[in-house]
């Protein structure tokens, strides 16, 4: 290795590392598999089946935004799949007694009750210090517990749901069905929070190094408390939309479904270490999980293969991401070559 | 204060012991898992019949449906000296082993709705007759697409031993040369999810674009397709028929979509059960076949022999729900 | 400078050892017993209440392996997909034709493949938190249950094979006897060898483990593997209990495993712990569920019981004891040990 | 001194065990660079943490424009106009340059709380380019190397629009020209009125930047005089102030053959063709700036990291430690740079850690011999005279001096034939540094071979029997320490080589 510095230092323009490159690869992955599955299926590409997919997806994407929040913080939450089931239990027990409430009411009244769980996870990390995993390990099963009392074993079938209730899912604004124009909403104002507002920029503040962040008096508390509740929030949105999109409303709703927005996260390159994440690789994330759960049972692949098939593909994104960064430290090395 | 105390913990203790001598016995049933509407309406039916007779019920479900938490529900009855248990089962073999505990405990075993191996029970409170409801749900599907073209079913999970035998004498019904151009392309499985059971009908109308019509054998299921064909306002194109609860089917037969559905009603389910556990207590029957017994105001039922090998009393034919009566069964369950 | 001479007797003092949190999860199992007695007449006779151990402890034998992952400052959630995959590869090969004990040893050959699978990407992947690679895992080890056994069950055991679970000796439950044995052995590796005080280090101060000359890698993939092993035994005595088995057995294990290690009083930023708190935690968790079980408690009541425990108990063990600290800046964990930590290893 | 800018009067700070500074005085003026110099262990940076709010000094007073004010923390310190550039720069790895200079005073539109990136890249880039830095401001942060981080923690200092800003042995990690680039940038913000607090052992830095230059020793404030007028050697005695020889303990040894030898061993972006070797009873001193590579060396050889060329021989045999446990084994022990982080398990008993390295010996078939244990810790402890009054006392509870002899202890639980150790009396006392070159020179009589990193020269000349310079991750000379003076060292040490 020749003994000379790296010649002369040009106006050279450092390109964002590995991040960029990292979104591309995503990108290609969802491209060679669209070409795979339309060849086994030529209905996958249709509009129908795509609009289809991101109405299956939409309440996917929503859930995986508060979830990202919170993997930055390098926390995890647990508790969503319950929060859901107890805010669209609430909202739908509240429908059957005042039929003629309001639907947007009914959205209020579930992510109320979703804030009111955000808030007591984010007191339990926040103050008192407890590991995400097991305040929301435990949370889980008190709302679990507490959505089967509240119905008392009833459930709320969709005759007994207004149709404006159940035009939430179904109906459209400005052309898009509603559930995926929430999303999108939420997306647009989720990649603002991140990238523009101060309080965004924090939150990765503390994921990436809580030790500076403190000493740069960045409120780490009321951040994390905030964090959990807008998990919170979300997932009782999630809730009543789930509850309309099915139109039933049962004790148990969405059980276990914190996972496959774990795993959306994880595939769009959120890393649970905290500090990393972007909104484009996070759509990307959703959009990869949405189409395994729509084209799976499509093209076909018998239904035993398919969660053996997510397993790998969310092993091989989380490995790929791990050998892009290593990559980049080569580099960084490499630079400073004596 | 501490006087008071002692008076309570004495009282407590007087009860107990009055409430264990002065009810003869308790009868039992455990469903497949807490949150099911129609669980908590076999139940209650369970409860009513046995209550009608005087006695006790104690009703239990877990809350994952998973056979090792039955089996600790089940050792938790026999520990409570329960007279009988009526098991619909998560899983035909798991629950043998304890089943045959709790039998040699002088407990009465008897499964309903979903069966379990015949050596763990005495007899099957099954709804209707399994080779019936094959039967009927294939006639149904055959005279809703006039007897040509192609039908799928959408099940629960693979693992639900109810959904296997009622699907097998669907593919047994349909050999017969009769629905020779009626083709069954695909058994899908929603797993009793929400969410899974929408995206797998939804790949089956994708994957077999001239797809007649959908057979679903389970509650969820059917509610789910009804809801994927309505809002795809597929009525009269693609047709839904299988088992579902006239509360959640409601919607879709009025709008057209599933012209008509069966169900037994699982009140009337839970009540047979009441009596035949009463029966076998009291020594009116043994569970083999021709014992006779009267189930209050459902009349008079014989045991039969069960496809199984066991014994099985049969509620009656699955009972057709459609336009005319959904109106009056929608909010009894 | 005068030869100080320094001594070496083991500091005693009275005052710390009655306030271990051990003595507390004593106190409240004695509750939770007393409780139930008043509640449930059926209680108190010994046949069921050692008879009901065997609803609870095929989970038990993954409690004690999960206490030495958590005390390396790692999670494992893949333990009950181990133990779905294990269950149906050992029904399936004694269908196949091979002898029963082949079938065992399989069934245990399978466990403890996939803990050295977890064992070697998580050494392999440093940067990687073990959530992650055990989320995939999870999601993988039960995909291959599925493709293996489809919608079918397997069992039709031999006849001796449901003594594991079912059978007792002399009215003590046989899985109770064995688990015994394996909590001994397990107390002892942890609290007795040098493994086990590699495994302390390593969870209080992974670099200077390292820096004496620790294989710490090996001790991770040894930990998984050990995991693995242990999901194969739960496999083993799920199944004899049922008879049977299928893809979807053991759901939901490893959150009620994690639940009773962190119970027991074990640190989740790792390091310190003691293999007494969990045991006893299972006990407890266990005969709760029983106790209650026997007056009928619905489910959704247990499921808040539970998860309100472990709430508070991590919210006293936090406050009171300082562990579970959420893992602080190193800086400041040092500067803050104001209190003396209570002796450990 | 209408002009002076910030002044400390006899400002006190003590740690258990170690009192890092004894009442000193410190005086810097407007638009000046103060350079501040001592040997390690002096209160540098302990005087730093004090200014800038992180410790609060026992006694003493800080007085800004005059004034006497309170620094109650790092915020306040921003407040003031008081910034630090500290030698390990504390960044966000994930987040842009600009967000690393803005982050926690970021201007947002007062309505929409938005971040106006456009305004913000715009001030970034101005603030990049006045420090000539060749990086954008929308580069990772976690991309970057070394100096360019540090110019982006000084643009950080300068968006604060701070008026003093401290820089804490900034050249250390800096190659020639990176030094070349922060000198002149120290330059224009001198020009613009900002004050620089330039803290260094170069004194070639000193030399090219600072108008004045006060020393601390041993905690105690020195003196302060002009660059001007102060000779290389007289500050070199002020540095490092007591006559070296009595310092130190003499020893009588026979040199025996050679126990340790390094071949050419490179690894890129560290260190390169480092040859060295070790004789049994010698003590062999590796000394050199901060960041010249000794200690990736060190770390190399033991296994810590992997090298990629070269070859080292332990007692004639080659070692190839791809881990810690193979060196030990063969007999090469190290004693880590970083006492608390790499050397011991604070939350354990002096046993258990003594014996932490070895516990094969303790324990047979895995099964852990306590009596076994305790005994040879209180050998060993009392051998190197630790101050404790039990086997199970806390480490944690230790001066920082009984840490680094437990820290030997755990090194003499197997038998070694080489010991290396990385700045043993960094952070202790001066009692305790003299106890451990009485133990350095007791593990020299019994034969073992010794070598010390260290960037003090007394230490340096007064323990070695040869010493290795290393500059740049490369060794710039190899002396006897006979014929060496401070002042070979130091050119060895710090003259930069003619090339590019």
């Amino acid at each position: 290795m020749s003994g000379e510095m790296i010649k002369g230092t040009a106006r050279a323009r450092v390109i964002r590392s590995g991040e960029g490159f990292r979104e591309l690869g995503l990108l290609v992955f969802i491209a060679i598999l669209c070409v795979a599955f339309q060849l086994r299926n030529h209905s996958f590409l249709t509009l129908a089946n795509i609009k289809d997919l991101l109405d299956n997806t939409a309440i996917l994407g929503i859930l995986s935004v508060g979830m990202t929040l919170v993997l930055i913080t390098g926390g995890i939450d647990l508790s969503i799949g319950a929060t859901i089931a107890l805010a669209g239990m609430t909202s739908a027990l509240t429908g059957m007694v005042i039929p003629a409430i309001n639907p947007l009411l009914s959205i209020l009244e579930g992510m109320a009750v979703g804030l009111v769980i955000g808030s007591v996870i984010g007191l339990l990390v926040a103050r008192f210090n407890i590991l995400p995993i097991i305040a929301t390990l435990g949370l889980m099963n008190i709302v679990r517990g507490a959505t089967y009392i509240e119905s008392g074993g009833a459930w709320v079938s969709s005759y007994q749901m207004s149709d404006g209730f159940k035009a939430l899912s179904t109906g459209t604004t400005l052309g898009v069905n509603n559930l995926v124009f929430i999303a999108l909403v939420i997306f647009v104002l989720f990649w603002y929070f991140v990238n523009h507002t101060k309080t965004g920029r924090r939150i990765y503040a503390i994921g990436s190094n809580p030790e500076a962040a403190d000493i740069s008096g960045i409120p780490r508390r009321r951040l994390l408390w905030l964090v959990y509740a807008t998990m919170g929030v979300l997932a009782g949105l999630a809730g009543v939309l789930w509850v309309s999109k099915f139109a039933s409303a049962q004790g148990d709703t969405a059980l276990g479904y914190e996972l496959n927005v774990i795993a959306a996260c994880v595939l769009g390159g959120v890393s649970i270490s905290g500090g990393s994440g972007k909104a484009s690789g996070l759509i990307l994330g959703v959009i990869l999980l949405g189409m395994l759960n729509n084209a799976l049972p499509l093209i076909n692949v018998s239904p035993f293969w398919q969660q053996f098939i997510q397993g790998v593909v969310i092993l091989a994104a989380v490995l790929t991401n791990v050998a892009v960064k290593r990559n980049n430290i080569r580099l960084a090395l490499r630079k400073r070559a004596i | 204060m501490r006087k008071s105390f002692l008076r309570t913990i004495m009282v407590l203790a007087i009860m107990t012991v009055a409430a264990t001598s002065l009810v003869a016995q308790n009868y039992a049933i455990v469903f497949k898992n807490t949150g099911n509407p129609y669980g908590e309406k076999q139940m209650a039916g369970f409860k009513t019949g046995i209550e009608e007779q005087g006695f006790q019920a104690i009703l239990r479900a877990p809350d994952q449906p998973t056979a090792e938490a039955q089996i600790s529900i089940i050792q938790q009855l026999i520990a409570q000296k329960v007279a009988s248990i009526c098991i619909v089962g998560n899983d035909f073999d798991a629950l043998t082993p304890v089943l045959n505990q709790a039998t040699a405990a002088g407990i009465k075993v008897f499964s309903l709705d979903s069966s379990v191996n015949p050596a763990a029970r005495l007899t099957h409170v099954n709804q209707a007759d399994s080779v019936k409801i094959g039967q009927t749900l294939v006639q149904a599907a055959y005279d809703m697409i006039g007897g040509k073209g192609e039908i799928a079913i959408l099940s629960a999970t693979s693992q639900a031993s109810n959904q296997n035998l009622w699907i097998s004498y669907m593919k047994q019904e349909l050999t017969l040369p009769k629905y020779k151009n009626v083709k069954l392309v695909k058994v899908a499985y929603g797993d009793d999810l929400r969410d899974k059971s929408v995206s797998e009908t939804e790949g089956l109308l994708k994957a077999y674009p001239n797809l007649k019509c959908i057979i679903a054998p389970t509650t969820v299921g059917v509610a789910a397709a009804g809801k994927v064909l309505t809002d795809k306002g597929l009525k009269g194109k693609v047709f839904l028929t299988g088992l579902g609860l006239p509360s959640e089917m409601a919607t879709y037969i009025e709008n057209g979509v599933c012209p008509y559905m069966f169900l037994w009603n699982p009140i009337d389910v839970g009540y047979l059960g009441s009596y035949v556990a009463t029966a076998l207590v009291g020594g009116k029957i043994t569970g083999a076949v021709g014992d006779k017994f009267s189930a209050g105001r459902l009349g008079n039922y014989t045991i039969t022999k069960a496809p199984d090998g066991g014994t099985e009393v049969l509620l009656g034919p699955p009972f057709k729900f459609d336009k005319s009566n959904i109106e009056e069964w929608k909010t009894v369950y | 400078m005068s030869e100080r001479s320094i001594s070496v007797d083991r500091p005693r003092s009275l005052k710390r050892f009655f306030f271990q949190w051990e003595w507390l999860l004593v106190l409240i199992l004695i509750a939770v017993n007393v409780i139930n007695s008043t509640l449930s007449p059926y209680y108190l006779n010994f046949g069921s209440l050692v008879g009901s151990t065997n609803s609870f402890l095929d989970m038990a034998f993954l409690v004690l392996p999960m206490t030495f992952v958590i005390i390396l400052g790692n999670i494992d959630i893949s333990v009950a997909s181990t133990v779905a995959l294990s269950a149906v590869v050992m029904a399936v090969s004694f269908n196949a034709g091979a002898p029963m004990p082949l079938a065992v040893a399989l069934c245990l050959v399978v466990g403890t493949a996939c803990g050295l699978f977890n064992g070697l990407i998580m050494v392999k992947f440093k940067e990687l938190s073990s959530v992650i690679v055990t989320l995939a895992t999870m999601i993988i080890f039960r995909g291959i249950a599925y493709v293996i056994l489809e919608d079918q069950a397997s069992g039709h055991f031999p006849a001796w094979y449901s003594f594991l679970a079912w059978g007792s000796v002399r009215h003590v439950p046989f899985i109770l006897m064995v688990f015994a044995v394996c909590a001994v052995a397990f107390g002892l590796l942890l609290h007795k060898t040098s493994f086990g005080r590699k495994v302390f280090a390593m969870g209080n101060n992974l670099t200077a483990a390292r820096y004496s000359g620790i294989k710490t890698d090996s001790v991770v993939v040894a930990v998984e593997a050990l995991t693995g092993l242990m999901a194969g035994f739960t496999a083993l005595f799920l199944t004899s209990r049922m008879g049977s088995t299928r893809p979807n057995v053991a759901q939901g294990y490893e959150l009620s495993v994690i639940a009773m290690v962190v119970l027991g009083g074990v640190s989740t930023s790792g390091g310190s712990g003691r293999i007494g708190g969990p045991i006893l935690a299972v006990f407890i968790i266990g005969y709760l569920n029983y106790g209650l079980g026997l007056v009928n408690t619905t489910a959704n009541v247990l499921l808040i019981i539970v998860g309100s425990l472990l709430i508070l108990s991590v919210l006293v063990l936090n406050l009171r004891f300082g562990r579970n600290r959420h893992p602080a800046p190193p800086g400041a964990k040092m500067i803050a040990r104001g209190k003396v930590p209570e002796e450990k290893a | 001194m209408a002009d002076t800018i910030l002044e400390l009067r006899d400002i006190t700070k003590t740690f258990p065990g170690v009192k890092a500074l004894d009442g000193v005085r410190f005086e810097l003026k407007k638009g000046e660079i103060h350079a501040l110099m001592g040997e390690n262990g002096a209160g540098k940076s302990t005087l730093i943490k004090v200014v800038t709010g992180v410790y609060q000094p026992d006694s003493g007073e800080i007085l800004l424009d005059g004034k006497p004010t309170a620094i109650r923390g790092p915020l306040d310190s921003q407040r003031l106009g008081i910034a630090a550039v500290y030698q390990h720069v504390t960044c966000y790895p994930d987040l842009s340059v600009t967000e690393n200079i803005f982050i926690g005073h970021e201007k947002v539109h007062p309505l929409t709380r938005k971040i106006d990136w456009k305004e913000l890249h715009a001030r970034a880039a101005e603030l990049l380019e006045s420090l000539d830095a060749d990086f954008a401001p929308r580069a990772l942060m976690g991309g970057l190397s070394v100096a360019q981080q540090q110019i982006v923690e000084i643009a950080k200092a300068l968006s604060t629009n701070a008026r003093i800003i401290i820089m804490d042995e900034p050249t250390a990690p800096l190659t020639k020209r990176e030094s070349e680039d922060l000198y002149r940038i120290a330059e224009t913000l001198r020009d613009r009125g900002v004050s620089i607090i330039f803290i260094s052992h170069r004194l070639e830095d000193m030399y090219r930047l600072a108008s004045r230059v006060t020393v601390f020793r041993d905690a105690r404030y020195v003196g302060t005089w002009n660059v001007s007028e102060i000779g290389r050697d007289d500050l070199i005695v002020a540095m490092v102030g007591r006559a070296i020889t009595q310092l130190f303990p003499k020893r009588k040894v026979a040199i025996g053959q050679e126990v340790l030898r390094v071949e050419k061993l490179s690894r890129t972006g560290y260190f390169k063709d480092v040859s060295f070797s070790v004789r049994r009873g010698e003590i062999l001193a590796m000394t050199g700036l901060v960041g010249a590579g000794r200690t990736e060396v060190c770390e190399a050889i033991y296994g810590i990291t992997k090298a990629d060329s070269g070859r080292v021989f332990l007692a004639g045999e080659e070692l190839r430690a791809a881990h810690p446990s193979e060196a030990l084994e063969r007999g090469l022990g190290y004693l880590p740079e970083d006492r608390l982080k790499q050397g011991l398990v604070l939350e354990w008993a002096i046993a258990t850690n003594v014996t932490l390295p070895s516990l094969e010996r303790f324990s047979r078939f895995g099964w852990m011999n306590r009596r076994r244990e305790d005994s040879k810790a209180k050998e060993l402890a009392e051998r190197l005279e630790v101050k404790a009054n039990s086997v199970y006392d806390l480490v944690a509870t230790l001066s920082g001096g009984n840490q680094q002899k437990v820290i030997v202890a755990k090194l003499l639980t197997g038998d070694m034939k080489v010991i290396i150790l990385d700045e043993p009396t960094k952070g202790v006392d001066v009692g305790a540094k003299a106890a451990i070159f009485e133990i350095m020179n007791e593990l020299a009589e019994a034969g073992y071979g010794i070598v010390m990193v260290s960037s003090e020269m007394a230490e340096v000349l007064g323990m070695s029997d040869r010493i290795v310079v290393m500059r740049e991750g490369k060794v710039s000379a190899t002396l006897d320490t006979a014929d060496a003076t401070q002042e070979k060292i130091l050119s060895a040490a710090m003259a930069a080589t003619e090339k590019a």
